[in-house]
């Protein structure tokens, strides 16, 4: 939480000036600065909470007003027991944590493989008229196909591993890393590709001293969206043979109608891809701090 | 390096931007170049860089077309294009290491960054400089590179005289020391004088080449032969032509 | 030499002894191999990892996509036939819309698994009753979907397996057909198949696995209240949901296979309840279009041989 | 195809000169100006249909060796028959074309739908720490969840009808354009949102005259990743009750593992996901002609 | 409107730009500030456009302090930030548009155009326009305003001589004729004389104000005037104080 507050306070713009109008009353001469006003920031350091409470009282308001049955929607108090259930007992002959633990290795090294297979494909497609031609469409082409529709191909041509599962969330992520990619290419102020062409940089050398870091702030924005979408595929990937992970939880419990458990994985799946999002931004802080001043 | 520039055209779509431009400059020149606001002269520059083609004509140097740019020739473009993810020291650097990596000349980066008066900045972002300070850190990218043809593009506009000043000599010193060909586009006639061994001057939109002439001026040049005879002659034919 | 892999797939039906087998350690026990287990979502799912020869064994499944399969000529064959669903799963509808046979689902809105068993028993049903497949609503949905779709009125029936099919009736629903009034020869069941080529190699290994199965059947029977609280677990129910889930079913042992009811022996196998069964579900497929052709011979697609041998 | 040739030569560095040595032999003067050799230009052209071309021949080859079973990869004629077929006697008691056109307004209406909120959110978000803050972690949490997962509540709340489907796309949608829009506003360069200041336009005018274009590149990024989510949410939608649309013939063909008909349906939803993302791109071309100068 | 600068400090991190300034300016006169390059006038005129708060200290307008940007105080940057959607001539019309879409006065802008020297560059796109001629827009787009304050960064520092003469002359009528505050800084200590009422020289980082001066000629200015001796002793005076 403290980590995200941070996040934005250095993300605004350097230079706004507080909307609100200045306190400037007492006027003894040199009077103190007028500073951003104190009141605002207070309200906006506890939106957050504010908001995440007001939320599950709701919650809890709805459930306990029976509106909707509670095969759709149980109260708080049962998926906190839920959980409490799954940590201690576990689901399924384990524990959540192992749930979890084995979910998060799929998708980061999904994701990473994306990263690393993303984004120098999508460099050379932007910077290469002849690649961006051979792989475009095949790139379009998979993208709108639904990884449920691909999983018997998976399946056959890599069997019932670990390896399919992590392809799976590699193809649905790759996309979006690459098209981020090349969005970034393409915006580079040619007056940054001049200037490096005549220091006597090397194509290469553009692409990695010069593209790159233009880039940067939209694949970081590619990154954030992409690790949403490697979660949505956690589910179809744990489909293929699974009999663990947090995709598999909320699958298996689905089906034997346990709501509670699956909200439970739900709350899991969206704590841990609020995490990776919070840590990517603590990335994207260190890595692009011009950005918005280029 | 001499450089060749045979009756070149430039249009952008219907637009005249250049017509017919030809000159000739030896190696280890020093010109520079006068013109009207939008007459041409960063097109002409950018065409000597290598980064546009002319629509017409024939641009060479050492007797080889220009088709792209060249570690040979170093440009100060008009806008600084600084780099904001690197701090202002690896602005300047940015050459030497695009060169080779390991053997950077440290020494000569830090020198000209004391040069430029921008000791205590290395490690600011280029984003934390004034207008002026970005501009002196794009002239010393460029210097530190020791081209053999160095093509500026009104290099010193935003800074203060006292800080031009400095500016010029060091140019003129360095320039003496590694005797490049320069191509120096300034709107000060003055400068413009004072710098070149030849001054040409352009005529308003299409550019044409108004007035080529050799500054009848001796090395080293100072601030008192602004007042030379010679000088004003020429100074008064510059500006004939510029006020037409 | 080195033990030969056996992976065994298996779907989530809700207690029964196969559940059992798999918590005890049966197969690893029983079988002298390297035995993994793999949970599969749906049964079409399995069916590309057997094709890509990932699997040996496919435990749980339902007849329509092994049939799919076999009219493919994916080389698979049933050795063994887990359980007849009888009270587990039928037709639930909303009392008051007058709903009283099953003629009166003509125009009614159902909610159906397309393409599970389900298709196939009201295709039985309807026939049954003399009203066209297409005169009734069929509304595509997953079983915990049509339990939401109930509660907010949005069905007047549902035919479905448990623990759904229970559900319902807990939502007051009530029940206008069990699978126990399915003839055994049109039925819903959970079969166990293998890869054919592979178990024509490791005929001892196939046997064993049907042996570990069986050991499940004679558990359950004989300690029932250990079983019961095994498989509760396993399916991730309530002891009581666990109770009633398995009484909805007709368990078959070993030695049930071989009979007529079930795989047959010899040249009964054509005529057995299970072949009949794929035939039966072979042409209420091939007549909604599930399916292109009939499969070429149902009874080579039946194999009771290692259960005869595992008795 | 001709359409997206001429986009790429459009999207291009405008300043860029030939990469290949130019051919400067015969120099009587003035001489014929270097341009872009033709030869490349040719290969490239026919780039896109020569890598098809070698796919389509690949695929039929690895079927013909049987390298995988039929059920698992059919063969490309099968596939046609299977096309021909679908088009003919349709499947499942209506044509191909009825699940094209049904699917379509489902995507079609949910993606519109996600844009009309998501531009507006994300611009809020950007500019309101206070707005952030509260939608913020609501966003992040809903992304990474599966859709799968969240099909109950859409039934309860909104039925079984088109609106739960057009709600999932929608869903699954925004936060991919919001996060576009907010990372297009977080890069607006300062110096932009000064000028207006100081030409007095007040911040509703800031955000509509200067946020807006400014972020506009990367809105249109985002719609172009968001177009390929919406499609892949299509089969999720369509478990929903649905008896029509390419995610239910996918899904439903897949269960009966009628692999041809599924690979029918695949070529579809990635022919036309393939041809709306062209269809962006040149909304994007005429939208954003200044990309890479500004 | 009448300005106050009141013991005005601004730091950035460590680094003091700013150091105590002080400065009253009286409605209706043209203030030019010169200084050397990076020693804080823009941060100065950021800080009376309302973009920046001061560190310490007070600046206010027309007695009440300066909180935000407003609509009677129009910048001119040192950079032209043009908005690259927008036509030249939308570009221009755009704190009109701001101000009511409905009546923007055409011919105004048109006019401007004119003498501005961008006619025919209407429909072109910022990024087609030479430095020179953006420069100009950016000038035109704040003049267009008829603003009571006038803020402006170095507007005339990419322009050639002799447009620069017209561009003095023109602000010179308009400001007769309007009657605005205007705070000019410039680098060209010639212009910075002749087109003041005041003259304001800065000393080095950290800015303090060193010199400040009626200047002591009549208006209207011509360019002959650079040879009284007023005008001279003046400029003496400031290049001291720059040379230090
Ligand atoms: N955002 C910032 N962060 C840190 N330092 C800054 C920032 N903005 C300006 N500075 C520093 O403040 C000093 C004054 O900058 P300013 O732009 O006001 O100079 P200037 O007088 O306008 O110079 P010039 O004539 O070169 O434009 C410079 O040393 C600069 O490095
Ligand atoms: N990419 C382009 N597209 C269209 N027109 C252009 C383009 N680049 C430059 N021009 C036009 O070419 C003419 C000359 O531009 P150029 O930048 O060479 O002028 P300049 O002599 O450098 O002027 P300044 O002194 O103002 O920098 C201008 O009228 C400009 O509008
Ligand atoms: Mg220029
Ligand atoms: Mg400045």
């Amino acid at each position: 939480m403290q980590e995200e507050i941070i996040v934005q306070e250095n993300t605004a713009p350097a230079d706004a000036l507080p909307e609100a109008p200045a306190p400037a009353l007492g006027a003894d001469r040199p009077p103190p600065v007028a500073q951003f006003p104190l009141r605002w920031r207070h309200v906006s350091r506890f939106a957050t909470a504010t908001a995440l409470c007001v939320a599950l009282v709701l919650w809890e308001l709805v459930s306990v007003l029976h509106i909707f049955p509670p095969v759709a929607l149980p109260s708080p108090v049962a998926v906190w027991h839920a959980l409490v259930l799954l940590l201690v007992q576990g689901y399924g002959g384990h524990s959540l944590l192992d749930d979890i633990w084995i979910s998060s290795v799929r998708i980061a090294i999904g994701f990473i493989g994306a990263i690393v297979l993303g984004v120098p494909t999508g460099l050379l497609m932007a910077r290469s008229d002849l690649i961006f031609r051979i792989i475009d469409p095949f790139l379009q082409f998979v993208r709108p196909v639904p990884p449920l529709a691909y999983i018997p191909l998976l399946v056959v041509w890599f069997g019932i591993g670990e390896l399919p599962k992590i392809l799976l969330i590699l193809i649905g992520t790759v996309p979006v890393i690459i098209i981020g990619t090349i969005s970034g290419v393409r915006g580079t102020p040619s007056l940054r590709l001049s200037v490096a062409r005549t220091l006597g940089a090397s194509e290469s050398q553009i692409f990695r001293y010069v593209i790159l870091p233009s880039a940067l702030p939209e694949i970081f924005t590619a990154m954030r969206v992409g690790i949403g979408v490697a979660w949505t595929c956690l589910v179809a990937a744990e489909l293929i043979a699974a009999d663990q992970g947090l995709g598999w939880l909320v699958q298996y419990a689905g089906q034997a109608l346990q709501v509670s458990i699956v909200i439970v994985g739900i709350i899991v799946i969206g704590v841990i891809g609020y995490a990776m999002e919070l840590l990517i931004r603590v990335f994207e802080r260190r890595a692009v701090p011009w950005r918005g001043h280029a | 390096m001499p450089i060749l520039v045979d009756r070149v055209c430039k249009d952008f779509g219907p637009l005249r931007v250049l017509d017919d431009v030809s000159l000739t400059i030896e190696d280890a020149t020093f010109v520079t170049i006068l013109g009207s606001s939008g007459c041409g002269k960063s097109t002409l520059l950018n065409m000597l860089a290598g980064l546009t083609p002319p629509s017409a004509g024939r641009l060479t140097l050492d007797g080889s077309n220009v088709t792209r740019p060249g570690p040979d020739r170093v440009v100060v473009f008009q806008q600084a294009g600084l780099y904001p993810w690197l701090s202002l020291r690896d602005n300047i650097a940015f050459g030497l290491r695009m060169k080779s990596a390991r053997s950077i000349d440290w020494a000569r980066v830090d020198e000209l960054i004391e040069v430029m008066g921008l000791k205590g900045f290395e490690n600011h972002r280029t984003y934390e400089l004034s207008g002026g300070m970005q501009q002196r850190v794009a002239i010393a990218r460029a210097l530190v590179m020791r081209p053999r043809v160095l093509l500026m593009d009104e290099p010193f506009g935003a800074l203060d005289a006292q800080t031009r000043h400095t500016m010029q000599q060091f140019l003129l010193g360095l320039w003496e020391r590694i005797r490049a060909t320069v191509v120096f586009i300034t709107h000060d006639i003055d400068e413009a004088i004072l710098l070149g061994d030849r001054l040409i001057v352009m005529s308003a939109r299409p550019g044409r080449v108004a007035l080529e002439r050799v500054v009848p001026l001796a090395r080293p040049r100072h601030w008192d032969m602004t007042l030379d005879p010679e000088f004003l002659d020429l100074k008064r034919q510059a500006m004939a032509i510029l006020a037409a | 030499a080195a033990k030969p892999r056996v992976v065994i797939g298996y779907e989530n039906n809700g207690a029964d002894p196969y559940m059992v087998t798999q918590s005890l350690g049966l197969f690893q026990k029983t079988i002298p191999a390297n035995v993994t287990l793999k949970f599969f979502a749906s049964g079409p799912a399995a069916m590309s990892a057997l094709a890509s020869n990932s699997l040996q064994f496919m435990c749980g499944l339902g007849v329509p996509p092994f049939v799919a399969g076999i009219s493919q000529g994916l080389p698979l064959a049933i050795v063994f036939n887990q359980e007849r669903y009888t009270t587990a799963a039928g037709i639930v509808v909303r009392p008051g819309k007058g709903i009283k046979t099953v003629a009166d689902l003509k125009g009614r809105k159902i909610a159906i698994a397309e393409g599970s068993q389900s298709s196939f028993e009201l295709a039985t049903f309807l026939a049954e009753a003399g009203v066209p497949f297409g005169s009734v609503r069929q509304l595509n949905m997953s079983p915990p979907e049509m339990r939401v779709a109930w509660t907010t009125k949005s069905i007047d029936a549902a035919i479905v397996w448990d623990p759904v099919f229970d559900a319902l009736r807990g939502l007051g629903g009530r029940v206008l057909k069990t699978d126990a009034e399915l003839p055994p020869d049109a039925s819903s069941y959970n079969i166990c198949i293998a890869d054919t080529k592979w178990v024509a190699a490791h005929p001892k290994l196939a046997t064993d696995f049907v042996r570990a199965l069986d050991q499940g059947v004679t558990y359950t029977k004989q300690h029932p209240k250990k079983a019961l609280a095994i498989m509760a677990k396993a399916a991730g129910v309530t002891l009581p949901v666990a109770k009633s889930e398995l009484a909805g079913y007709q368990i078959f042992s070993a030695k049930d296979q071989t009979t007529q009811n079930v795989l047959g022996s010899g040249s009964n196998v054509a005529n057995s309840a299970t072949t009949k069964t794929l035939e039966n579900t072979a042409k209420v497929l091939l007549k909604i279009g599930r399916i292109t052709s009939l499969p070429k011979n149902p009874a080579e697609a039946v194999e009771p041989r290692f259960a005869a041998a595992a008795q």
